[in-house]
């Protein structure tokens, strides 16, 4: 089955490496096909970036999303961008503090940047504890899969940390 | 009724800019500003051009006439700009990509015909727009995308440079010393022919992410306490003494009157 | 008259103002009597460092309103793609003259050639549309120059002109015209942004030091001219518009000659190789010989083939491996297409030509 | 006068806290909408610029201001009936 | 894998050693890598003060026998087109890739297209014939690369990987190749001048330091290489064996798939549009839609197109205002030529596409 | 058996080359080679390398492997050679046009890298091979076909600038003082880095002649009795008298240990 | 009538400057029509470099000579190059000293350097010398036109020396 | 040792007539067929290196070939029954 999975954020939340994490789960151990894309301005640093991942059993044709079946928007204007039209049948995970607006669609409220924040202590891991969540709550990829994938990519000596947060995060996915 | 920054002198329609947090070159706006409006020019009167980079989105947040031009050739418009109408006022922004690197033709012959206008390079040791690659002024041994093991090649000084080149006006401060680098750029506005200012700047997210100057204030406090006195420095040499590796000077290089271009009539 | 002193002569008519140049054989002559005749007439003459500088100074100073020009040759010419990509971006007026010579690369400094016809079209990264006119003669090279401003001005891009060696060092007579015409940039209306179009496609023109306040950027941008890079809309709006603000308008752009428009086999020229053929038609008086010459080459003028209702064979000689003809196949339908290519310096002879036809019989 | 900072603008550097003297700036602590954690102002009065301004006639110190990359802090003239002397505008 | 990553990896498995560049986004990531690598395998990665730095460096590096190569984008490419000219003459292989990004001039950096297709071919003064590779997928960026190579070696061209953004920073998985194939350049046989052509058009190659003694110009030069820049002959002899080394071979070097041959209505494409085009055939199996997808798009290999002998409709869509389309539209003879532009930033959708087929139903 | 000039190191089927007559074009290059030669270079090792000008048809009458390019772009290319096997000697020839002018930027970043190479620049203050224009290097006053009334652009000092920029050895003769120059090519030749020579020469046809210096020989004695001796510049300098206006300087600028990069392995 | 002159010689010669004032010549002085090109090679000196003028009663078209009329050739090098094989009805004018060959047409032999050296004393007005010769002897242009297009086109200070020489040119043409 | 000069690559500069110092070239009179005015030799037995090379193995003085910017002087080992001890080459 094909997944489309898009990522919203302002730049430096880390949206884009979610998806290459995502991406990299379900093609080198998920057993699955991806494709990982993007849209970015010029900012590093604010701005709306976009990412996202097609997921599939057979080998993907064409790469981009058209109509994603799973969101997560972790900005306000990343919400205004790409959450304001979504289909009633698609899922959103959105991070509860920074997105004010809610979906028509079923949507899942994880409060990562807090929690990286208060309880991780590093901002900057409130994207793998969304990963986390994603994961838990929709199954698109296995928990070990994405695991292994987030060990892959993280700097070394933060592979604690991620782990924590990806942990964090399921637990957070789980719940809802 | 507020006061911001010289506000008349800002777009306010495009602010926030685009500029990371706690980037120096909104510092070195804020300088250049006050220079300029303490210098009383008209904003009809006043062009800002700059080439491509972070540092070069800086005219777009003017409210002046302004041209974001193209990768290093900020200067050849700037020269068409003055050398047609020499009545109009011209403020260059740059990076030392932008100026040095793919531009470091067009910055040496602005400075030999000394064109009357003023130059301002933030200088963040490193390309910022795309991502943190060594630029000309990355310091040896520094980390960048593409000196994933240190920079290697000897670096510019681009003041000296500058100097070697022509200009009339030579200064280096950096962000942290507003006061001075306004002053700096009020000078060069000042000085008729080309005036160079070379306003060291932080760069949290290309540069002092990968060199060990995590925040915004180490790298602010990096320049406080690295940059040291023109005088201070020649005063050293006479007596022998060498300057540390990774400290710069700050201060005017040089000031005088050799025959300048584009000088209003 | 030299040709290269006629392109001088026909943009000093035309108001000319600022020259920023570099020299290149064979084009030196024109900067050359720049820097002569521009100092006297209160212009600006600049000799650039290279031709990237030369092409930023004309664009710099076309935006105080002056009209500024540069003069090339192959080599320099590639080397002022970027700008002229930015030149169309930014809708700046500029005339660029290139004095064809042998490529590609140094080549044949002295001889000429058409070799940088498609250059002229394509030359630059991205899609665009600019305005090329081609003279035959050095009367035309001084009309068309002052023509070339004209465009520029009104369209608001980019103006080639594109001659060669030949032309450029020919020295022939020529009647400098009275008047000539000068049409000048349509400025930006109060109310109006400075990059929203009128009708015509067309923005007014915001000259800096006039109080409109403008940004100019090489980057998408919106009518207010701020940089908007992400939004597909207003990339495609306003590339879009600055390709159709030409491409749309080429029918009304075009000059041309259309000789003999009943005959079956037809030349299609610019440039010199319409006197070889003019010299066939002469020759051969008795024979239906068509002659269609382009003074215009950018946007291509397709329509004007049509002139030539009985035309069985187009013969496009050119003095390249064969260029412009790929336009003319493109939009022919059915008739033959002869590519007559030549390359190392001179123009076709007569014969040469006219053997062609009797081939085609 | 009044000392604010535009949360519009912003970005949360803390170059404002390194460089009053008066440490009138503070490391903020709460997110705001656009996820970025404004300064806080500790007793803003204390400001050269907001007590003496009146009184010179021109700009005081101001090395906040300068300094601030985001141009985003400035001063309001104060409502002779405000209660608070202080606001951070949202 | 990213499309960048595969990019430097297909090169390495070539044999690349060196790397000089200057970075411009999107193609950024292929420096850095590079950086990254090349020390460690014993190649030369230098960062260069600008593009025509990097051109002429990787020009400079091959005459010692390095397989040398560069990245841009737009802007940069712009800027290479004289250097790039130099090495058609010089008969220096080289490659040189452009992930393309929306232009023109600055345009939108972050977003893709292909608007440069028409440059790589014409952007350099001079006639001249270079070739292009374009990938569809992330696998094709390494192949195509590593194939690059190989081609700029044998026929002694630069040789471009024209692919974009969208490629170059999508990520999927690859398979790398057990083993490249490497076909080194042909060197100079003794007794034979250093630019005598073998009977394939091409010299061997005779390298710096290996006691041929060659001297290399930008000029016209005659088979030992020494200049000779008036004489019609050695020029037309010269540029048309530089010209015809390739475009002889057209078909020959041609690199595509066909699919469904027999359909009326087919779509044209090269790059990331062939992934539409192929969901398109994957949602409409039962449908008759040809596809042709070319790997090579320069030289244009034309006689592809009658692999589709039923075609009625030929349809182009492309990330641009439509360029390859006038090859097609140059070549069809009575059928009908659709172009299809885009331009933002974003591929067509499967829906756009199949849209299109309806039409021409 | 003869003896020409290092007879082996001239493509004698190319010979007489294009320059004019008493073109000091002939003149550096009999210094260059006879330098490489004093050196023991192999002609197979040694690479010849230049733009585009008079001056940068030098290496097309040498016998080695020589690489004729782009103009203004020699030394990147150069680079490349150097950079991807530095085993090979490499010596780039070009003018004041091609290396100050359009190749200005390549000139700071090849001294700045301090490539191990060397570069003479045959300065004959015009642009020769198009028949006379002004270049960077045409002192203020003299007449080109563009500028007519005199040239006003303050022009570069060549050797200072490549000081500035970094190279590691930079040195100033005429195409009068055979000997110095060839001595200063030969301390070039062995210095590691980028060493600099500055070679000025007689152009009688372009520049001579509309300076009133018509004949070789004129150009030449101005050559030998306007240039002033570093050393002695330097102590007029220190004495607080000027040089005046239309000396140069002669001698050796700057010979130093600053990082190279190419050096052989 | 149409008339093709070319004049070849080495660069320096002025052989570009012969043409452009015979030009000049007939169309402004001479009531007729007269296109000049030239090829040339990137020498300043040395080098053989040629010149053309196409002259005639009515506008030119076809400007370039494809076969001359008259010939003036001051180098042995421009006589290899362009006058070989020159047709039997052609006149050919020689620098006598400085070309060893002569052609099968008819050749007039003017020691022109020879002159411009010793009787003139500025070896430059050879071209000069020629040009007097070439219109004594042909007619193509009347000496009254010639005479003020060389005033036109030499520079000030030389038109004493100029005309002395197109005279000499004269006479040494007429002889013949 | 013969001193010449290479009439096929001489241009007539006459640098060679103003560096030697025993004056031994001497400005020409004559076109030769390439219109060029070769310099004469004036008693070039004087010549340093024709007097002395063989004595001392090595290139002596040679300013005039260093300066020679047309590569046209060289010296010739002389034929020990040559009449002529200098020669000017056709
Ligand atoms: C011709 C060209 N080459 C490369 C680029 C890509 N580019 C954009 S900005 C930049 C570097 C800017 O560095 P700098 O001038 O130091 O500015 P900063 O971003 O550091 O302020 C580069 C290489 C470009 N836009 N155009
Ligand atoms: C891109 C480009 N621009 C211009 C030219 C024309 N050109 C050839 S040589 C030259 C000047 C050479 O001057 P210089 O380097 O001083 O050499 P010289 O001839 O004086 O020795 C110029 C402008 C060219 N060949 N290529
Ligand atoms: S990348 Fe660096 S220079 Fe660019 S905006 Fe961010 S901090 Fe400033
Ligand atoms: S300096 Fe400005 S942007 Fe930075 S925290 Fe203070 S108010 Fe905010
Ligand atoms: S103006 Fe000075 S005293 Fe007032 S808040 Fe700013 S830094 Fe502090
Ligand atoms: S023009 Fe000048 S530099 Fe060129 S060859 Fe002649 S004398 Fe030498
Ligand atoms: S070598 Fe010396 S002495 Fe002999 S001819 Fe030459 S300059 Fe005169
Ligand atoms: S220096 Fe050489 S070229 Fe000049 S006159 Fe003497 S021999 Fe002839
Ligand atoms: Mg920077
Ligand atoms: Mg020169």
């Amino acid at each position: 089955m094909r997944h489309e999975v898009l990522f919203s954020g302002f730049g430096g939340q880390g949206v884009i490496l979610s998806a290459v994490i995502l991406g990299r789960a379900a093609a080198l151990y998920g057993n699955k096909y991806a494709v990982q894309t993007q849209v970015y301005g010029p900012e590093a640093r604010g701005g709306a970036s976009m990412s996202a991942d097609v997921i599939d059993d057979e080998p993907i044709l064409y790469p981009k999303v058209t109509s994603p079946d799973i969101y997560v928007i972790m900005s306000q204007q990343g919400f205004d961008k790409y959450g304001s039209d979504v289909p009633d049948d698609a899922l959103m995970l959105v991070d509860s503090e920074l997105v004010l607006s809610r979906p028509e669609c079923t949507c899942i409220e994880i409060p990562a940047t807090t929690e990286a924040k208060e309880n991780l202590g590093r901002v900057i891991v409130a994207n793998i504890v969304m990963l986390g969540a994603l994961v838990a709550a929709t199954g698109v990829v296995s928990e070990d899969a994405i695991e292994r994938a987030v060990l892959d990519s993280v700097p070394k000596g933060t592979e604690d940390l991620n782990l924590r947060a990806l942990h964090r995060g399921f637990e957070l996915g789980r719940k809802k | 009724m507020s006061t911001r920054v010289f506000e008349k002198w800002y777009r306010e329609d495009r602010l926030p800019h685009i500029f990371c947090t706690g980037c120096g070159n909104g510092t070195v706006m804020n300088c250049a500003i006050k220079a300029v409006d303490t210098m009383q020019w008209e904003i009809d009167d006043t062009i800002f051009i700059s080439g491509i980079g972070c540092s070069s989105r800086a005219p777009g947040y003017i409210t002046t006439d302004s041209l974001h031009t193209t990768h290093g050739r900020a200067l050849t418009f700037a020269t068409g700009v003055k050398m047609a109408n020499p009545d109009l006022n011209v403020v260059v922004f740059t990076g030392d990509g932008d100026l040095s690197a793919i531009g470091g033709n067009h910055f040496i012959h602005a400075c030999r015909r000394n064109i009357d206008m003023t130059v301002i390079c933030m200088n963040n040791m490193i390309y910022g727009m795309t991502g943190g690659q060594g630029s000309p002024c990355t310091p040896v041994g520094k980390i960048s995308t593409t000196t994933p093991y240190g920079a290697t090649e000897p670096t510019f000084d681009l003041a000296g440079l500058a100097v070697a080149a022509g200009a009339n006006h030579v200064a280096r401060w950096t962000s942290y010393h507003t006061k001075e680098l306004t002053k700096a750029i009020e000078t060069g506005l000042s000085t008729e022919g080309l005036s160079f200012i070379e306003a060291m700047v932080q760069c949290p997210t290309a540069y002092g992410r990968r060199n060990k100057l995590r925040t915004v204030t180490d790298m602010v406090e990096w320049m406080r306490t690295h940059s040291i006195l023109l005088q201070k420095a020649r005063r050293m040499e006479a007596e022998g003494k060498s300057i540390p590796e990774d400290f710069f000077t700050v201060g005017e290089f040089i000031h005088r009157q050799r025959p300048a271009m584009g000088v209003k009539r | 008259m030299q040709g290269n002193r006629a392109c001088c002569e026909g943009a000093l008519a035309a108001g000319c103002n600022f020259f920023g140049g570099y020299p290149i054989t064979p084009s030196t002559e024109i900067a050359e009597l720049m820097a002569l005749k521009l100092p006297k007439t209160g212009g600006t003459f600049i000799q650039m460092e290279d031709e990237l500088a030369s092409m930023g100074s004309i664009i710099g100073a076309s935006w105080t309103g002056a009209r500024a020009m540069t003069a090339t040759s192959g080599p320099g010419f590639s080397l002022m793609m970027e700008n002229i990509g930015y030149a169309v971006m930014t809708e700046t007026p500029c005339v660029v003259v290139n004095i064809q010579r042998g490529g590609p690369s140094t080549g044949q400094p002295t001889m000429s050639a058409q070799g940088d016809m498609m250059q002229c079209r394509f030359g630059s990264h991205g899609d665009m549309a600019t305005i090329a006119v081609v003279p035959s003669t050095v009367q035309e090279m001084y009309e068309l120059t002052a023509k070339a401003f004209n465009l520029a001005d009104r369209f608001r891009v980019p103006t080639f002109v594109m001659s060669d060696e030949t032309i450029g060092h020919m020295r022939e007579k020529i009647v400098i015209p009275e008047k000539i015409d000068i049409v000048p940039r349509k400025p930006l209306e109060e109310g109006k942004l400075p990059f929203e179009a009128d009708e015509d496609g067309v923005p007014g023109f915001a000259q800096f030091g006039s109080g409109h306040r403008v940004h100019v950027t090489g980057l998408t941008h919106d009518e207010r001219g701020y940089p908007d890079t992400t939004d597909p809309d207003v990339h495609e709006k306003l590339v879009k518009r600055l390709y159709n603000k030409v491409e749309s308008k080429r029918h009304e752009i075009a000059d041309y000659d259309a000789v003999n428009t009943d005959a079956e086999t037809v030349f299609i020229t610019y440039g010199p190789c319409a006197r070889t053929v003019r010299q066939v038609l002469h020759d051969h008086p008795n024979e239906e010989i068509g002659h269609l010459n382009l003074r215009i080459v950018w946007p291509f003028p397709e329509d004007t083939m049509k002139l030539f209702p009985n035309a069985k064979t187009f013969i496009v000689p050119e003095l390249n491996l064969g260029q412009m003809v790929r336009e003319v196949a493109r939009h022919t339908t059915g008739e033959k297409v002869v590519s007559m290519p030549k390359i190392g310096g001179h123009i076709h002879t007569p014969d040469e030509l006219y053997r062609a036809v009797e081939a085609e019989k | 006068m009044k000392l604010k900072i535009d949360e519009q603008r912003c970005k949360g550097c803390n170059l404002c806290t390194t460089v009053c003297p008066y440490n009138i700036f503070q490391e903020g602590r709460k997110l705001n909408e656009r996820g970025i954690i404004v300064p806080i102002l500790d007793r803003p009065q204390r400001c050269t610029n907001c007590r003496l301004r009146h009184l010179y006639g021109r700009q005081l110190c101001g090395a906040c201001q300068m300094i601030c990359p985001d141009q985003a802090i400035y001063w309001v003239e104060e409502d002779p009936y405000s209660e608070e002397s202080v606001v951070i505008e949202f």
